[in-house]
């Protein structure tokens, strides 16, 4: 294999930026070892919409590789823990991400893609069938601006996702009630 | 052919049918003919030898301000020459005759054009909105058309 | 083979003579169960790191290397990530069949680890029906995977056991037959017997392999039949991805899927030893006599050599998967029906006649007879 | 099967191959009602990305709706950006510059080789092969990187304009296309024999799903579905629009080469033959490319005459009609974009009665469809 | 289907597989074919025309409403006062990178070039706010009181010269006309985004409607959002003069 420079753990990541409602929550070693385990084996549903799914797939494929991270793309939602939300969901599409998102065994995960899933995007004005930003439907955990987002942007957003699932905590007193 | 001699030969066949030929202004030209007849001539289009138009190339409604339109294009891959053919419609109930027996590949255009006009296609195979949801309210593509302010409980 | 062990440890151990013999064949028997099954379970782990990486080599891009030094920490991460899923049964699902179903086809490939002659000393169990045995607890897969496909009461998932039954069922038929030369030379169905029976001449030259042009092509026939078995491309339509979305196992979520998975690499692991103890001449060391060395040793060596060929043949079978496209169910059929059997039968009529005309000596023996 | 039919009463499977899943190229839902594997009948439900593409065209002006033609076809961006703009040219009758033409022409093919890379890619991805679609990726990415220096993004290009193009080529941008043509000719052969001349792909694909020419042209194929069928038909050389004249190449056309003429293997190898095309048209324009300007002069405010237009362009997908009708204002009063995609989805319940479900994913690849393009 | 045809067939089967796997093997050995980015370490500079998220340098920008009125999605949202020197003060400028769909259109029709596209794409974010970019920093109501303070003040200083310069005049000549103080310049209404849901929806007659068309058709309530006339459609390098 050729030498990888990316030795042991991640990286230096681009900027900590806010970290999510549990950020600053300290976490027991156990916690630490599952949220490791987590974090290192997300993988993502394959549910490619619009042209932001063009660029989930060339961010799969050997230019970026999400492989790397132990991301491995999964056609059934019962297998999958990430769901990326890459494209435009209207409305006749709305019920099935819906559906999709409860078949999805627990901790889950969802990352919204490019604008149409932000806000809506270049359809936000004028459409009549474009939902209007994926959280009216699903939680968000991450949401990654552009259109469509450059790979590397992509990658960003799931290592931000990385330290998100880095902060929670299973094991020791739920951090919500 | 030209147009101006393809509107002769549809006019001697059909008389009345073909009112007029929409020529400048207009790339391709356009026959304008009366809704109910459309599929007889457009049976004759095809399978007359000097034109043989067996391609329907787009077939799209359109909402003009006082009334309704049916827009055919049609091409000839043997000949190589086009023609527009134009029916009006008003606009209270517009429906004309279906052309999928003449072009199959008119089910789904005429589909799409009932989903976002209201245009009923009679005889058409099988009529349903193509696009949008079928519980959906209204045309969309009308001019008149008012945003809905929900669907299934979801901000339009 | 057991009890002697046992025998042999009651005299070293004076105290342990009061306890009656059984129970210490027994504890014997679960120790070296255990051993072979964490051995079992973390080769399919690294298995599924493996693939991942060569998957990774070919198509021009890096396997997974963030999770531990090299990416190897990778199949733990997803095995404790699958164990701590939420565990979903499907509402309309038959709970106990769904239930059933994984531990089925667990049971099926790694119940195969016992006759697996690893070394000189080194089986579970040398059964004396070795391959018979290894064909009827393969096919237990069969029923675990229809059992799947049907409790998950999803259309993907009973297509995708309809097909892996057919597919598994009519390939069974290729594989035994493929290696039956193996066992018309050795003369017994033991595997130990078998792989003993390649020895000699420098160790290369003694493995079925070379024995005579129908056990070479033989040797291919059953490797192209036991892909089919293990369900690996081209054959992998009982999970097809992209036709069945997941094919049987698209309702398991969590721990019962990563049995399905463990089960699928245990599988390329059992096929691919028996291809190396029939035909690549087992735990055989070449230019060297595995069993004249000294005890500890010869049983390590032996092993390391064993491993290494089975787990050639296992990264073969990567190599095909990153490389062919899958077949329809149909032309599957076809192919097993009109082209393995009729090849396989051919085949061992081939052998059986060799054997006769030339009274049980291959090519390599009859030239190092000419030499005396 | 009559004497099975009633010794062993069978009922048949309604299968929803639904909007999410790995081999229908999107959000295509696609009704099956199976008897065991042979499917009995397949009808296509479209319309889950249908995003007002029309009615957005009626409300914003024709310099704005640009960027919206790149989500219309998103892996062929610049020929449909190009396709809005001849459009819009030959209703206003606008001149556009020699350099500007030859410009359009390059991108267009440069776009139409890394269309046809992910169809050959998904298309033998849906048939098991992983591979070919990751070395099909790395050379669409090369591709990129070309048009990421034009103009500055890797999808949605929005680089056309009414009237020319927006920016003029980056100094060094003809070599590197040439780089990368050098790079990619010998890749198309490899190609060939990793997986075009497979035996398993070759039976896959053979003799399935044949579209006979009449059925073609009665059901609208276009493009490279209806070359496949052994129709010499390409708009680039029947009806020639830009400066597609002064090129020469010839049009690949089915021939049956591995069953019949019109099966799932033409329609693929015609995708093949015609990325080679490209890079002989590529070749060509980068050799005869003038100087000058690059953009024509066209009034800020733009407000074409009155009147009605139908343009169609050729495609990687077939033929993109834009029948345009403008009543003098800034914005079109109607735009209707005849979408190959959809139109090619007509015959899809014809010509799969009878297939096996593993072949229903093989007519979805070889049709090339892609949803943006069905639903607008 | 013959016995030679079967024996073709199998050979085929042989031979593709094992080119196929050549290739993949070749491909598989050497190391040098890994194209792979290591994305956190390794870095893709994009290239110069490269359009990432969009920034505003607000001391050059005239606040002309050109960028959103060209904005295809309204995603930039601009308030601007007349401050006292005449020349409009930015209040509040921001892009929502949400929904910006990064045409560049707004780019290339910026007069004074102050709206650029820089290269950044790396702003992957927890919550839906932080996506609004914002260029001016205090908020819009302080500047506002800012900018009305200032020209309260400039009006009052106008105010006092006048008064001493009519007191001179006055005592000059009392014939001279005192001059009438301009009166204070109100701030003119900042451009609200284009889409005023209140404007009139019945376009002025358009011109007669298609030139073949029969009878002339009205037009009917067309409702383009954008009937502010002034659209740049062309985009061309040198910027058209700021229109205000």
């Amino acid at each position: 294999m050729s030498q990888d420079p990316a030795q042991g753990g991640p990286g230096p990541a681009a900027g900590p930026g806010a970290l999510g409602p549990e950020a600053h929550v300290m976490v027991g070693n156990a916690d630490k070892f599952i949220n490791w385990c987590r974090r290192s084996s997300l993988w993502y549903l394959l549910f490619a919409t619009a042209c932001c799914g063009i660029e989930l797939m060339q961010t799969g494929a050997s230019r970026y590789d999400l492989d790397r991270f132990g991301a491995v793309f999964r056609a059934t939602p019962r297998q999958s823990d990430l769901m990326i939300v890459a494209g435009t969901v209207t409305h006749k599409m709305a019920e099935r991400l819906i559906r999709l998102y409860e078949q999805m065994p627990e901790p889950k995960y969802v990352i919204s893609m490019g604008s149409c899933a932000n806000t809506g995007g270049p359809f936000y004005k004028d459409s009549y069938c474009v939902v209007k930003g994926v959280d009216l439907l699903v939680p968000v955990d991450v949401y990654v601006p552009g259109c469509p987002p450059r790979p590397e942007a992509l990658i960003d957003g799931i290592i931000k996702l990385q330290k998100i699932i880095d902060q929670k905590r299973n094991f020791a007193a739920a951090a919500k009630a | 052919m030209e147009p101006k001699a393809i509107f002769e030969a549809v006019r001697a066949t059909f008389g009345e049918a073909v009112s007029e030929l929409q020529e400048e202004g207009f790339r391709p030209a356009f026959l304008v003919v009366s809704p109910e007849k459309v599929r007889e001539i457009g049976r004759f289009l095809r399978d007359d030898p000097a034109m043989k138009f067996d391609s329907l190339m787009c077939l799209s409604g359109v909402d003009y301000p006082d009334r309704f339109a049916v827009v055919y294009h049609l091409h000839s891959l043997a000949i190589g020459h086009r023609i527009g053919v134009k029916a009006y419609l008003p606009r209270e109930s517009p429906s004309l005759p279906s052309v999928d027996g003449v072009w199959p590949t008119a089910n789904f255009h005429e589909r799409e054009a009932f989903d976002l006009f209201g245009i009923v296609f009679e005889g058409s195979w099988d009529l349903r909105r193509i696009l949008l949801p079928e519980d959906w309210e209204g045309h969309p593509l009308r001019k008149d058309y008012k945003y809905p302010e929900f669907y299934h409980g979801i901000k339009v | 083979m057991l009890e002697s062990l046992a025998i042999s440890l009651v005299d070293a151990v004076p105290v342990l003579s009061g306890v009656p013999l059984w129970t210490i064949t027994l504890l014997i028997m679960v120790v070296v169960a255990a051993v072979v099954l964490t051995f079992a379970l973390t080769y399919a782990g690294l298995a599924t790191y493996v693939e991942r990486k060569v998957a990774g080599d070919i198509q021009a891009r890096i396997g997974p290397n963030r999770v531990g030094p090299v990416g190897i920490l990778q199949f733990l991460a997803d095995g404790i990530k699958l164990l701590l899923k939420e565990d979903i049964i499907p509402a309309k699902a038959d709970r106990f069949l769904f239930v059933l179903a994984p531990y089925l086809v667990f049971i099926g490939s790694f119940a195969a680890f016992v006759v697996v002659p690893f070394g000189v000393g080194l089986i579970a169990s040398d059964l004396n029906i070795g391959i018979y045995y290894v064909m009827a607890i393969t096919s237990l897969v069969v029923v675990g995977v229809l059992v799947a496909g049907w409790a998950s009461n999803n259309k993907w998932a009973l297509l995708g056991g309809m097909r892996a039954a057919a597919q598994i069922v009519s390939y069974e038929i290729p594989v035994g037959m493929a290696l039956l030369p193996a066992v018309l030379i050795a003369g017994s169905l033991s595997l130990q017997d078998i792989v003993r029976s390649q020895g000699g001449l420098f160790g290369i030259f003694g493995w079925n392999l070379f024995h005579n042009p129908f056990t070479f092509f033989s040797f291919f026939l059953y490797y192209v039949a036991a892909l089919a078995e293990t369900n690996r491309t081209p054959f992998d339509i009982p999970e097809a991805e992209s036709e069945l979305v997941a094919g049987y196992h698209v309702e398991y979520s969590g721990i019962r899927f990563a049995f399905f998975f463990l089960a699928e690499y245990g599988d390329m692991f059992v096929v691919s030893a028996l291809a190396t103890a029939c035909f690549l001449g087992g735990w055989h060391v070449p230019f060297l006599n595995a069993e004249a060395l000294p005890a500890v040793w010869g049983n390590l060596f032996s092993l390391g050599v064993f491993l290494g060929k089975a787990l050639g043949l296992v990264v073969v079978m990567m190599w095909v998967r990153w490389t062919l496209p899958r077949l329809r169910v149909d032309q599957l059929m076809r192919m097993s029906w009109k082209y393995l059997v009729p090849l396989t039968f051919f085949n061992l009529l081939g052998v059986s006649l060799w054997l006769l005309l030339f009274q049980g000596r291959g090519i390599p023996q009859m030239i190092a007879s000419l030499f005396g | 099967m009559k004497a099975r039919a009633e010794a062993l009463p069978t009922q048949e499977m309604l299968i929803n191959m639904g909007p999410q899943h790995p081999s229908t190229h999107g959000v295509l839902r696609v009704i099956l009602r199976t008897d065991g594997e042979v499917v009995v009948n397949a009808r296509p439900d479209v319309g889950y990305l249908h995003r007002a593409l029309e009615k957005i065209g009626e409300r914003v002006t024709y310099a704005q709706f640009m960027p919206f033609t790149d989500r219309l076809d998103y892996l062929a961006s610049m020929n449909c950006n190009a396709a809005w703009a001849w459009a819009v040219e030959k209703l206003a009758g606008i001149e556009v510059p020699e350099r500007a033409e030859y410009i359009r022409v390059i991108v267009c093919e440069l776009n139409r080789i890394s269309s046809h890379l992910i169809a050959f890619g998904s298309f033998t991805a849906d048939m098991g092969a992983f591979t070919p679609f990751l070395y099909a990726i790395r050379e669409r990415e090369r591709i990129n990187d070309l048009f990421e220096e034009i103009c500055g993004n890797r999808l949605t290009y929005n680089y056309v304009r009414i009237g020319g193009v927006s920016a003029d080529l980056p100094d060094r941008f003809l070599e590197k296309t040439k780089e990368f043509l050098d790079y990619f000719d010998p890749k198309i052969p490899e190609y060939n024999d990793l997986i075009s001349y497979n035996k398993i792909f070759v039976h896959r694909l053979a003799n399935v799903a044949v579209a006979t020419p009449e059925d073609a042209v009665a059901y609208g194929l276009t493009g490279p579905n209806l070359r496949g069928s052994g129709v010499r038909f390409d708009l680039r050389r029947n009806e020639p629009y830009s400066v597609y004249p002064k090129i020469d190449f010839d049009i690949c056309v089915g021939t049956g080469e591995r069953g019949t003429v019109g099966d799932c293997f033409d329609r693929y190898m015609v995708r093949i033959n015609e990325m080679r095309e490209s890079v002989k048209i590529l070749r060509q324009a980068i050799a005869q490319i003038p100087d000058g300007p690059v953009m024509a002069k066209v009034p800020r405010v733009f407000k074409p005459p009155v009147g009605e237009v139908y343009f169609r362009a050729e495609n990687p997908r077939g033929e993109t009609g834009i029948y345009l009708i403008s009543d003098g204002t800034v914005n079109p009063y109607r735009l209707k974009i005849r979408a190959p995609s959809f139109v090619t989805m007509n015959i899809f319940e014809k010509i799969t009665r009878g297939l096996m479900i593993a072949d229903i994913v093989a007519v979805i690849g070889s049709f090339d469809i892609i949803l943006p393009e069905i639903d607008r | 289907m013959g016995f030679k045809a079967y024996l073709y067939d199998i050979w085929e089967a042989v031979a593709t597989t094992a080119k196929g796997m050549r290739i993949t093997a070749r491909y598989g050995v050497d190391p040098r074919e890994t194209i792979t980015l290591q994305y956190p370490e390794e870095r893709w500079e994009p290239s110069e025309r490269y359009r990432g998220f969009l920034h505003n340098d607000i001391k050059r920008c005239t606040s002309c409403t050109m960028c959103v009125r060209v904005c295809p999605v309204d995603c930039i949202s601009l308030e601007a006062v007349r401050g006292a020197d005449k020349k409009m003060v930015l209040a509040s400028y921001d892009i929502n990178i949400g929904r910006c769909m990064y045409c560049g259109l707004c780019v290339e029709v910026c007069p004074p070039k102050s709206l650029v596209h820089t290269s950044g794409y790396e702003m992957a974010t927890v919550s839906r706010g932080e996506l609004i970019l914002h260029f001016v920093p205090e908020d819009a109501e302080t500047v506002k009181g800012r900018v009305a303070k200032q020209v309260a003040e400039a009006a009052a200083k106008a105010e006092a010269e006048k008064a001493k310069a009519e007191a001179e005049k006055g005592e000059a000549e009392k014939a001279a006309k005192p001059a009438d103080a301009p009166q204070a310049p109100d701030p003119s209404p900042p451009p609200k985004p284009p889409r005023e849901e209140a404007a009139p929806f019945i376009q002025p007659a358009a011109p007669a409607f298609a030139a073949g068309n029969p009878e002339t058709a009205d037009a009917a309530g067309k409702k383009p959002a954008k009937e502010t006339e002034e659209e740049p459609a062309k985009a061309g390098d040198e910027g058209g003069e700021g229109k205000e």
